[in-house]
Protein backbone atom coordinates (compact mmCIF):
# COMPACT_ATOMS: atom_id res chain seq x y z
CA UNK A 1 0.00 0.00 0.00
CA UNK A 2 1.25 3.73 -0.71
CA UNK A 3 1.66 5.95 2.42
CA UNK A 4 2.24 9.85 1.49
CA UNK A 5 4.84 11.32 4.33
CA UNK A 6 5.13 15.00 4.71
CA UNK A 7 7.87 16.49 6.35
CA UNK A 8 8.00 19.66 8.22
CA UNK A 9 10.73 22.32 9.48
CA UNK A 10 13.80 21.45 10.40
CA UNK A 11 13.07 18.16 9.52
CA UNK A 12 12.25 18.64 5.93
CA UNK A 13 15.81 20.54 5.60
CA UNK A 14 17.80 17.90 6.96
CA UNK A 15 15.76 15.25 4.84
CA UNK A 16 16.42 17.46 1.67
CA UNK A 17 12.72 17.05 0.77
CA UNK A 18 9.01 17.48 2.52
CA UNK A 19 7.15 14.95 0.29
CA UNK A 20 7.57 11.10 -0.35
CA UNK A 21 5.71 8.32 -1.24
CA UNK A 22 6.40 5.01 0.30
CA UNK A 23 4.99 1.49 -0.43
CA UNK A 24 4.33 -0.78 3.05
CA UNK A 25 2.91 -4.00 3.42
CA UNK A 26 -0.49 -4.34 4.84
CA UNK A 27 -0.12 -3.97 8.77
CA UNK A 28 2.52 -1.20 8.73
CA UNK A 29 2.75 0.88 11.51
CA UNK A 30 3.42 4.66 11.72
CA UNK A 31 7.21 3.57 12.89
CA UNK A 32 7.72 1.61 10.05
CA UNK A 33 6.29 4.24 7.63
CA UNK A 34 9.24 6.84 9.51
CA UNK A 35 11.86 3.79 8.61
CA UNK A 36 11.21 3.52 5.18
CA UNK A 37 10.77 7.96 4.61
CA UNK A 38 14.08 7.33 6.32
CA UNK A 39 15.68 5.19 3.86
CA UNK A 40 13.74 7.25 0.61
CA UNK A 41 15.02 10.70 1.63
CA UNK A 42 17.32 12.50 -0.40
CA UNK A 43 19.64 12.82 2.79
CA UNK A 44 19.91 10.71 5.83
CA UNK A 45 17.87 12.13 8.76
CA UNK A 46 17.28 10.92 12.33
CA UNK A 47 13.80 10.85 14.03
CA UNK A 48 14.49 13.36 17.16
CA UNK A 49 12.96 11.86 20.15
CA UNK A 50 10.04 14.68 20.79
CA UNK A 51 9.04 13.83 16.77
CA UNK A 52 5.31 13.87 16.52
CA UNK A 53 3.11 11.63 13.78
CA UNK A 54 -0.33 13.02 12.61
CA UNK A 55 -2.47 10.52 10.11
CA UNK A 56 -5.44 12.52 7.97
CA UNK A 57 -4.54 15.47 10.55
CA UNK A 58 -5.15 14.21 13.64
CA UNK A 59 -1.83 12.81 16.13
CA UNK A 60 -1.39 9.49 16.08
CA UNK A 61 1.22 7.08 18.00
CA UNK A 62 4.00 5.39 16.45
CA UNK A 63 2.46 1.73 17.01
CA UNK A 64 -0.74 2.75 15.17
CA UNK A 65 -1.23 1.38 11.59
CA UNK A 66 -1.09 3.30 8.45
CA UNK A 67 -3.80 2.62 5.50
CA UNK A 68 -3.38 2.90 2.21
CA UNK A 69 -3.74 6.19 0.83
CA UNK A 70 -2.76 7.72 4.45
CA UNK A 71 -1.08 11.05 4.52
CA UNK A 72 1.37 11.16 7.13
CA UNK A 73 2.45 13.95 9.03
CA UNK A 74 6.07 14.23 10.66
CA UNK A 75 6.09 16.97 12.71
CA UNK A 76 9.14 18.23 14.76
CA UNK A 77 8.40 20.99 17.87
CA UNK A 78 6.35 22.98 17.34
CA UNK A 79 6.56 26.91 17.76
CA UNK A 80 3.64 29.12 16.47
CA UNK A 81 2.75 32.00 18.35
CA UNK B 1 -13.07 32.62 13.22
CA UNK B 2 -9.82 31.45 12.15
CA UNK B 3 -7.26 33.23 10.05
CA UNK B 4 -4.21 31.78 8.73
CA UNK B 5 -2.54 34.00 6.11
CA UNK B 6 0.74 35.70 4.96
CA UNK B 7 -0.81 39.18 4.86
CA UNK B 8 -0.38 41.75 7.93
CA UNK B 9 -3.28 40.69 11.05
CA UNK B 10 -5.58 43.49 11.61
CA UNK B 11 -6.31 42.89 15.44
CA UNK B 12 -9.25 44.77 15.22
CA UNK B 13 -10.88 42.98 12.89
CA UNK B 14 -11.02 39.85 15.66
CA UNK B 15 -11.74 42.04 18.64
CA UNK B 16 -15.16 43.49 16.54
CA UNK B 17 -15.66 39.48 15.77
CA UNK B 18 -16.01 38.74 19.38
CA UNK B 19 -17.90 41.45 20.43
CA UNK B 20 -21.44 40.88 21.85
CA UNK B 21 -23.53 43.11 24.06
CA UNK B 22 -24.49 40.08 26.67
CA UNK B 23 -19.81 40.39 27.53
CA UNK B 24 -18.71 42.92 30.10
CA UNK B 25 -14.95 41.48 29.18
CA UNK B 26 -13.19 41.39 25.98
CA UNK B 27 -9.15 40.55 25.59
CA UNK B 28 -7.26 40.86 22.64
CA UNK B 29 -3.66 39.53 22.50
CA UNK B 30 -1.31 40.09 20.20
CA UNK B 31 1.64 37.98 20.20
CA UNK B 32 4.70 40.40 18.14
CA UNK B 33 8.17 39.43 16.87
CA UNK B 34 10.71 41.18 19.56
CA UNK B 35 14.12 42.19 17.96
CA UNK B 36 15.53 39.64 20.54
CA UNK B 37 15.77 36.40 21.73
CA UNK B 38 18.30 34.23 23.49
CA UNK B 39 20.51 37.19 24.25
CA UNK B 40 20.97 38.16 20.91
CA UNK B 41 19.70 39.87 17.73
CA UNK B 42 16.74 39.14 16.04
CA UNK B 43 16.30 40.30 12.14
CA UNK B 44 13.09 38.86 11.38
CA UNK B 45 11.11 35.33 11.63
CA UNK B 46 9.49 33.07 9.10
CA UNK B 47 6.43 30.92 9.90
CA UNK B 48 4.97 27.66 8.31
CA UNK B 49 2.31 25.68 8.98
CA UNK B 50 0.60 22.50 8.06
CA UNK B 51 -2.65 23.24 6.66
CA UNK B 52 -5.19 22.21 7.15
CA UNK B 53 -4.60 20.25 10.02
CA UNK B 54 -3.35 23.62 12.02
CA UNK B 55 -6.86 25.03 11.36
CA UNK B 56 -8.55 22.00 12.36
CA UNK B 57 -6.27 21.78 15.28
CA UNK B 58 -6.87 25.36 16.07
CA UNK B 59 -10.73 24.98 15.70
CA UNK B 60 -10.30 22.15 18.42
CA UNK B 61 -8.33 24.35 21.24
CA UNK B 62 -11.39 27.23 20.70
CA UNK B 63 -13.85 24.44 21.36
CA UNK B 64 -11.81 23.02 24.51
CA UNK B 65 -11.89 26.43 25.93
CA UNK B 66 -15.45 27.54 25.22
CA UNK B 67 -16.10 23.64 27.24
CA UNK B 68 -13.64 24.40 30.00
CA UNK B 69 -14.49 28.01 30.56
CA UNK B 70 -17.57 30.48 30.74
CA UNK B 71 -17.02 32.52 27.65
CA UNK B 72 -18.95 33.49 24.66
CA UNK B 73 -16.91 33.72 21.22
CA UNK B 74 -13.25 33.52 20.27
CA UNK B 75 -11.20 34.36 17.08
CA UNK B 76 -7.57 33.59 16.22
CA UNK B 77 -5.51 34.96 13.68
CA UNK B 78 -1.85 33.22 12.85
CA UNK B 79 0.37 34.41 10.58
CA UNK B 80 2.76 32.75 8.34
CA UNK B 81 5.65 33.90 5.55
CA UNK B 82 8.13 36.04 6.80
CA UNK B 83 6.94 38.83 10.05
CA UNK B 84 9.25 41.86 10.64
CA UNK B 85 10.02 42.72 13.92
CA UNK B 86 7.13 44.93 15.68
CA UNK B 87 4.86 43.00 12.99
CA UNK B 88 2.38 40.56 14.09
CA UNK B 89 2.29 37.18 14.37
CA UNK B 90 -0.67 35.94 16.46
CA UNK B 91 -4.01 37.70 17.56
CA UNK B 92 -6.64 36.54 20.03
CA UNK B 93 -9.56 38.12 21.25
CA UNK B 94 -11.87 36.43 23.48
CA UNK B 95 -15.46 37.71 24.93
CA UNK B 96 -17.16 36.60 27.94
CA UNK B 97 -19.71 37.96 30.99
CA UNK B 98 -16.72 38.11 32.94
CA UNK B 99 -12.87 39.23 33.21
CA UNK B 100 -11.13 36.08 35.01
CA UNK B 101 -12.22 33.29 32.40
CA UNK B 102 -11.92 35.56 29.30
CA UNK B 103 -7.80 36.22 30.74
CA UNK B 104 -7.41 32.55 31.75
CA UNK B 105 -8.93 30.74 28.51
CA UNK B 106 -7.01 33.35 26.20
CA UNK B 107 -3.58 32.31 28.67
CA UNK B 108 -4.66 28.70 28.07
CA UNK B 109 -5.12 28.95 24.15
CA UNK B 110 -1.58 30.10 23.82
CA UNK B 111 -0.30 27.38 25.91
CA UNK B 112 -1.82 24.89 24.03
CA UNK B 113 -1.23 26.29 20.74
CA UNK B 114 2.51 26.10 21.62
CA UNK B 115 1.89 22.65 21.97
CA UNK B 116 0.19 20.92 19.51
CA UNK B 117 -0.95 23.51 16.37
CA UNK B 118 1.53 22.51 13.38
CA UNK B 119 2.84 25.52 12.83
CA UNK B 120 6.83 26.59 13.10
CA UNK B 121 8.87 29.19 13.72
CA UNK B 122 12.90 30.26 12.25
CA UNK B 123 14.19 33.05 13.40
CA UNK B 124 16.83 34.85 11.49
CA UNK B 125 19.76 36.50 12.92
CA UNK B 126 22.71 37.86 12.58
CA UNK B 127 24.84 35.04 10.45
CA UNK B 128 22.05 32.61 10.73
CA UNK B 129 18.74 31.07 11.23
CA UNK B 130 17.35 28.34 13.58
CA UNK B 131 13.93 26.61 13.58
CA UNK B 132 12.87 27.52 17.07
CA UNK B 133 12.40 24.81 20.06
CA UNK B 134 13.97 21.78 17.48
CA UNK B 135 16.86 20.50 19.49
CA UNK B 136 18.28 19.07 16.03
CA UNK B 137 17.78 22.31 14.06
CA UNK B 138 22.00 24.03 14.31
CA UNK B 139 22.64 27.76 13.69
CA UNK B 140 23.61 28.11 10.35
CA UNK B 141 25.98 30.45 9.06
CA UNK B 142 24.25 32.74 6.51
CA UNK C 1 -0.60 56.92 29.97
CA UNK C 2 -3.69 57.18 32.50
CA UNK C 3 -7.25 58.89 30.63
CA UNK C 4 -10.08 59.50 32.41
CA UNK C 5 -12.52 61.00 30.06
CA UNK C 6 -16.44 61.40 29.41
CA UNK C 7 -15.51 60.49 25.64
CA UNK C 8 -15.70 57.05 24.04
CA UNK C 9 -12.73 55.10 24.90
CA UNK C 10 -10.23 54.28 21.52
CA UNK C 11 -8.37 51.04 22.60
CA UNK C 12 -6.08 51.36 19.67
CA UNK C 13 -4.53 54.85 21.43
CA UNK C 14 -3.33 52.17 24.58
CA UNK C 15 -2.92 49.45 22.34
CA UNK C 16 -0.03 51.77 19.97
CA UNK C 17 0.87 53.32 22.93
CA UNK C 18 2.57 50.43 24.52
CA UNK C 19 3.98 48.73 21.64
CA UNK C 20 8.28 48.39 21.59
CA UNK C 21 10.38 46.15 19.48
CA UNK C 22 11.44 44.84 23.01
CA UNK C 23 7.96 43.54 23.57
CA UNK C 24 6.66 39.60 22.04
CA UNK C 25 3.31 40.19 24.11
CA UNK C 26 0.28 42.90 24.17
CA UNK C 27 -2.71 42.46 26.12
CA UNK C 28 -5.54 44.94 25.24
CA UNK C 29 -8.32 44.54 28.17
CA UNK C 30 -11.95 45.73 27.45
CA UNK C 31 -14.35 46.07 29.85
CA UNK C 32 -17.77 46.74 28.12
CA UNK C 33 -21.22 47.78 28.97
CA UNK C 34 -23.30 44.75 29.38
CA UNK C 35 -26.90 44.52 29.08
CA UNK C 36 -28.25 42.46 31.82
CA UNK C 37 -26.53 42.42 35.22
CA UNK C 38 -27.47 40.04 38.35
CA UNK C 39 -30.58 39.06 36.31
CA UNK C 40 -32.29 41.70 34.98
CA UNK C 41 -31.63 43.84 31.92
CA UNK C 42 -29.49 47.48 32.12
CA UNK C 43 -30.31 50.16 30.14
CA UNK C 44 -27.26 52.27 30.61
CA UNK C 45 -24.62 53.09 33.25
CA UNK C 46 -23.23 56.02 34.58
CA UNK C 47 -20.01 56.67 36.33
CA UNK C 48 -18.70 59.00 38.61
CA UNK C 49 -14.42 59.51 39.73
CA UNK C 50 -13.21 61.95 42.43
CA UNK C 51 -10.29 63.48 40.66
CA UNK C 52 -7.22 64.10 40.99
CA UNK C 53 -7.31 61.47 43.54
CA UNK C 54 -8.53 58.17 40.68
CA UNK C 55 -5.70 59.51 38.44
CA UNK C 56 -3.13 59.17 41.37
CA UNK C 57 -4.58 55.88 42.40
CA UNK C 58 -4.05 54.69 39.01
CA UNK C 59 -0.73 56.03 38.92
CA UNK C 60 0.10 53.70 42.08
CA UNK C 61 -1.20 50.76 40.32
CA UNK C 62 0.91 51.15 37.40
CA UNK C 63 4.05 51.28 39.52
CA UNK C 64 2.50 48.54 41.86
CA UNK C 65 2.37 45.69 38.61
CA UNK C 66 5.36 47.06 37.22
CA UNK C 67 7.14 46.46 40.10
CA UNK C 68 6.13 43.08 40.89
CA UNK C 69 5.60 41.47 37.25
CA UNK C 70 8.55 42.14 34.43
CA UNK C 71 5.86 44.20 32.37
CA UNK C 72 7.24 47.29 30.30
CA UNK C 73 4.06 50.16 29.61
CA UNK C 74 0.87 49.84 30.84
CA UNK C 75 -1.98 52.64 29.61
CA UNK C 76 -5.12 52.76 31.31
CA UNK C 77 -8.32 54.99 30.00
CA UNK C 78 -11.61 54.92 31.99
CA UNK C 79 -14.89 56.28 31.40
CA UNK C 80 -17.01 58.83 33.14
CA UNK C 81 -20.46 59.88 32.92
CA UNK C 82 -22.81 57.95 30.66
CA UNK C 83 -22.00 54.76 29.24
CA UNK C 84 -24.49 52.96 27.10
CA UNK C 85 -24.66 49.14 26.22
CA UNK C 86 -21.70 47.98 24.03
CA UNK C 87 -20.05 50.91 24.94
CA UNK C 88 -16.26 50.46 26.94
CA UNK C 89 -16.26 52.07 30.18
CA UNK C 90 -12.15 50.43 30.57
CA UNK C 91 -9.59 49.87 28.41
CA UNK C 92 -6.29 48.76 29.95
CA UNK C 93 -3.28 47.73 27.70
CA UNK C 94 0.14 45.79 28.74
CA UNK C 95 3.21 44.98 26.96
CA UNK C 96 5.77 42.20 28.15
CA UNK C 97 8.54 40.62 26.89
CA UNK C 98 6.34 37.63 28.04
CA UNK C 99 3.11 36.42 27.96
CA UNK C 100 2.69 35.15 31.10
CA UNK C 101 4.04 38.29 33.26
CA UNK C 102 1.49 40.43 30.88
CA UNK C 103 -1.25 38.08 31.33
CA UNK C 104 -0.94 38.52 35.26
CA UNK C 105 -0.45 42.33 35.94
CA UNK C 106 -3.09 43.34 33.76
CA UNK C 107 -5.49 40.58 35.76
CA UNK C 108 -4.51 42.11 39.29
CA UNK C 109 -4.44 45.61 37.87
CA UNK C 110 -8.40 45.53 37.23
CA UNK C 111 -8.78 43.51 40.34
CA UNK C 112 -6.88 46.60 42.71
CA UNK C 113 -8.90 49.16 40.05
CA UNK C 114 -12.31 47.46 42.00
CA UNK C 115 -10.84 48.09 45.25
CA UNK C 116 -9.16 51.42 45.67
CA UNK C 117 -10.03 53.84 42.90
CA UNK C 118 -12.38 56.40 43.69
CA UNK C 119 -14.77 55.56 40.93
CA UNK C 120 -18.45 54.40 41.24
CA UNK C 121 -20.71 53.29 38.99
CA UNK C 122 -24.59 53.60 38.95
CA UNK C 123 -26.75 51.16 36.55
CA UNK C 124 -29.89 52.15 35.53
CA UNK C 125 -32.32 49.53 34.86
CA UNK C 126 -36.18 49.43 33.79
CA UNK C 127 -38.37 51.29 37.18
CA UNK C 128 -35.08 52.17 39.00
CA UNK C 129 -30.94 52.85 39.40
CA UNK C 130 -28.75 51.50 41.76
CA UNK C 131 -25.09 52.26 43.12
CA UNK C 132 -23.06 49.21 42.78
CA UNK C 133 -21.48 47.41 45.29
CA UNK C 134 -22.85 49.88 47.67
CA UNK C 135 -25.19 47.91 50.51
CA UNK C 136 -27.10 50.92 51.50
CA UNK C 137 -27.94 52.30 47.85
CA UNK C 138 -31.54 50.93 47.46
CA UNK C 139 -33.08 50.21 44.22
CA UNK C 140 -35.16 53.83 43.47
CA UNK C 141 -38.24 54.10 41.82
CA UNK C 142 -37.95 56.17 38.70
CA UNK D 1 -9.94 74.39 62.06
CA UNK D 2 -11.65 73.97 58.90
CA UNK D 3 -12.25 71.05 57.18
CA UNK D 4 -13.64 70.52 53.45
CA UNK D 5 -15.53 67.36 53.36
CA UNK D 6 -16.36 65.48 50.27
CA UNK D 7 -19.04 62.74 49.87
CA UNK D 8 -19.53 60.50 47.07
CA UNK D 9 -22.12 58.56 44.93
CA UNK D 10 -24.93 56.92 47.01
CA UNK D 11 -23.72 58.63 50.10
CA UNK D 12 -23.71 62.14 48.52
CA UNK D 13 -27.92 60.68 47.43
CA UNK D 14 -28.15 59.91 50.96
CA UNK D 15 -26.39 63.04 52.73
CA UNK D 16 -28.24 65.57 50.10
CA UNK D 17 -25.01 66.92 49.45
CA UNK D 18 -21.32 66.41 47.67
CA UNK D 19 -19.73 69.14 50.10
CA UNK D 20 -19.40 70.12 53.27
CA UNK D 21 -17.05 72.18 55.47
CA UNK D 22 -16.54 71.99 58.92
CA UNK D 23 -15.21 73.26 61.83
CA UNK D 24 -13.19 71.17 64.41
CA UNK D 25 -11.16 71.55 67.49
CA UNK D 26 -7.27 71.09 67.23
CA UNK D 27 -6.23 67.14 67.47
CA UNK D 28 -10.03 65.84 65.56
CA UNK D 29 -9.91 62.57 63.97
CA UNK D 30 -11.50 61.25 60.71
CA UNK D 31 -14.09 59.66 62.84
CA UNK D 32 -14.38 63.40 64.40
CA UNK D 33 -14.79 64.68 61.35
CA UNK D 34 -17.66 62.16 60.17
CA UNK D 35 -19.62 62.64 62.85
CA UNK D 36 -19.59 66.41 62.47
CA UNK D 37 -20.23 66.06 58.46
CA UNK D 38 -23.14 63.57 59.67
CA UNK D 39 -24.49 66.42 61.68
CA UNK D 40 -24.36 68.96 59.44
CA UNK D 41 -25.31 67.96 56.15
CA UNK D 42 -29.05 68.49 54.76
CA UNK D 43 -29.99 64.96 55.65
CA UNK D 44 -29.39 62.13 58.06
CA UNK D 45 -27.29 59.59 56.55
CA UNK D 46 -25.27 56.80 58.48
CA UNK D 47 -21.62 55.64 57.82
CA UNK D 48 -22.08 52.21 56.00
CA UNK D 49 -19.21 49.63 57.84
CA UNK D 50 -17.32 49.59 54.40
CA UNK D 51 -16.60 53.83 54.94
CA UNK D 52 -13.26 54.41 53.22
CA UNK D 53 -11.80 57.62 53.95
CA UNK D 54 -9.21 60.13 52.20
CA UNK D 55 -7.53 62.99 53.46
CA UNK D 56 -5.37 64.87 50.47
CA UNK D 57 -5.92 62.08 47.97
CA UNK D 58 -4.61 59.30 49.95
CA UNK D 59 -6.61 57.01 52.28
CA UNK D 60 -6.73 57.08 55.73
CA UNK D 61 -7.23 55.46 59.36
CA UNK D 62 -10.84 56.81 61.12
CA UNK D 63 -8.42 57.09 64.04
CA UNK D 64 -6.04 59.38 62.30
CA UNK D 65 -6.11 63.27 62.96
CA UNK D 66 -7.06 65.81 60.92
CA UNK D 67 -5.33 69.01 60.09
CA UNK D 68 -6.65 72.91 58.96
CA UNK D 69 -7.25 72.99 55.61
CA UNK D 70 -7.64 69.38 54.68
CA UNK D 71 -9.41 67.85 52.11
CA UNK D 72 -11.40 64.89 53.52
CA UNK D 73 -13.00 62.71 51.15
CA UNK D 74 -16.34 59.90 52.30
CA UNK D 75 -15.65 56.78 49.90
CA UNK D 76 -18.56 54.69 49.89
CA UNK D 77 -17.86 50.77 48.11
CA UNK D 78 -15.83 51.90 44.78
CA UNK D 79 -17.15 49.79 41.42
CA UNK D 80 -15.09 51.24 38.73
CA UNK D 81 -14.29 48.76 35.34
Amino acid sequence: MKIAIKLFAGLRDRAGTGDLSVELPEGATVRDAIEAAQHNAPKKWAAPTSLMAAVNNEYVEFTDTVADGDELALIPPVSGG
Amino acid sequence: MIIITDQPLEPNILTDAVRDDTDGAVITFEGVTRNHNDGRGVEYLEYEAYRPMADEKLQELIDEIKDRWEIDKVAIAHRIGRVDIGELSLVIAVSAAHRRPAFESTLHFIDRLKQVVPIWKKEYFEGGDVWVGDPDSKRASA
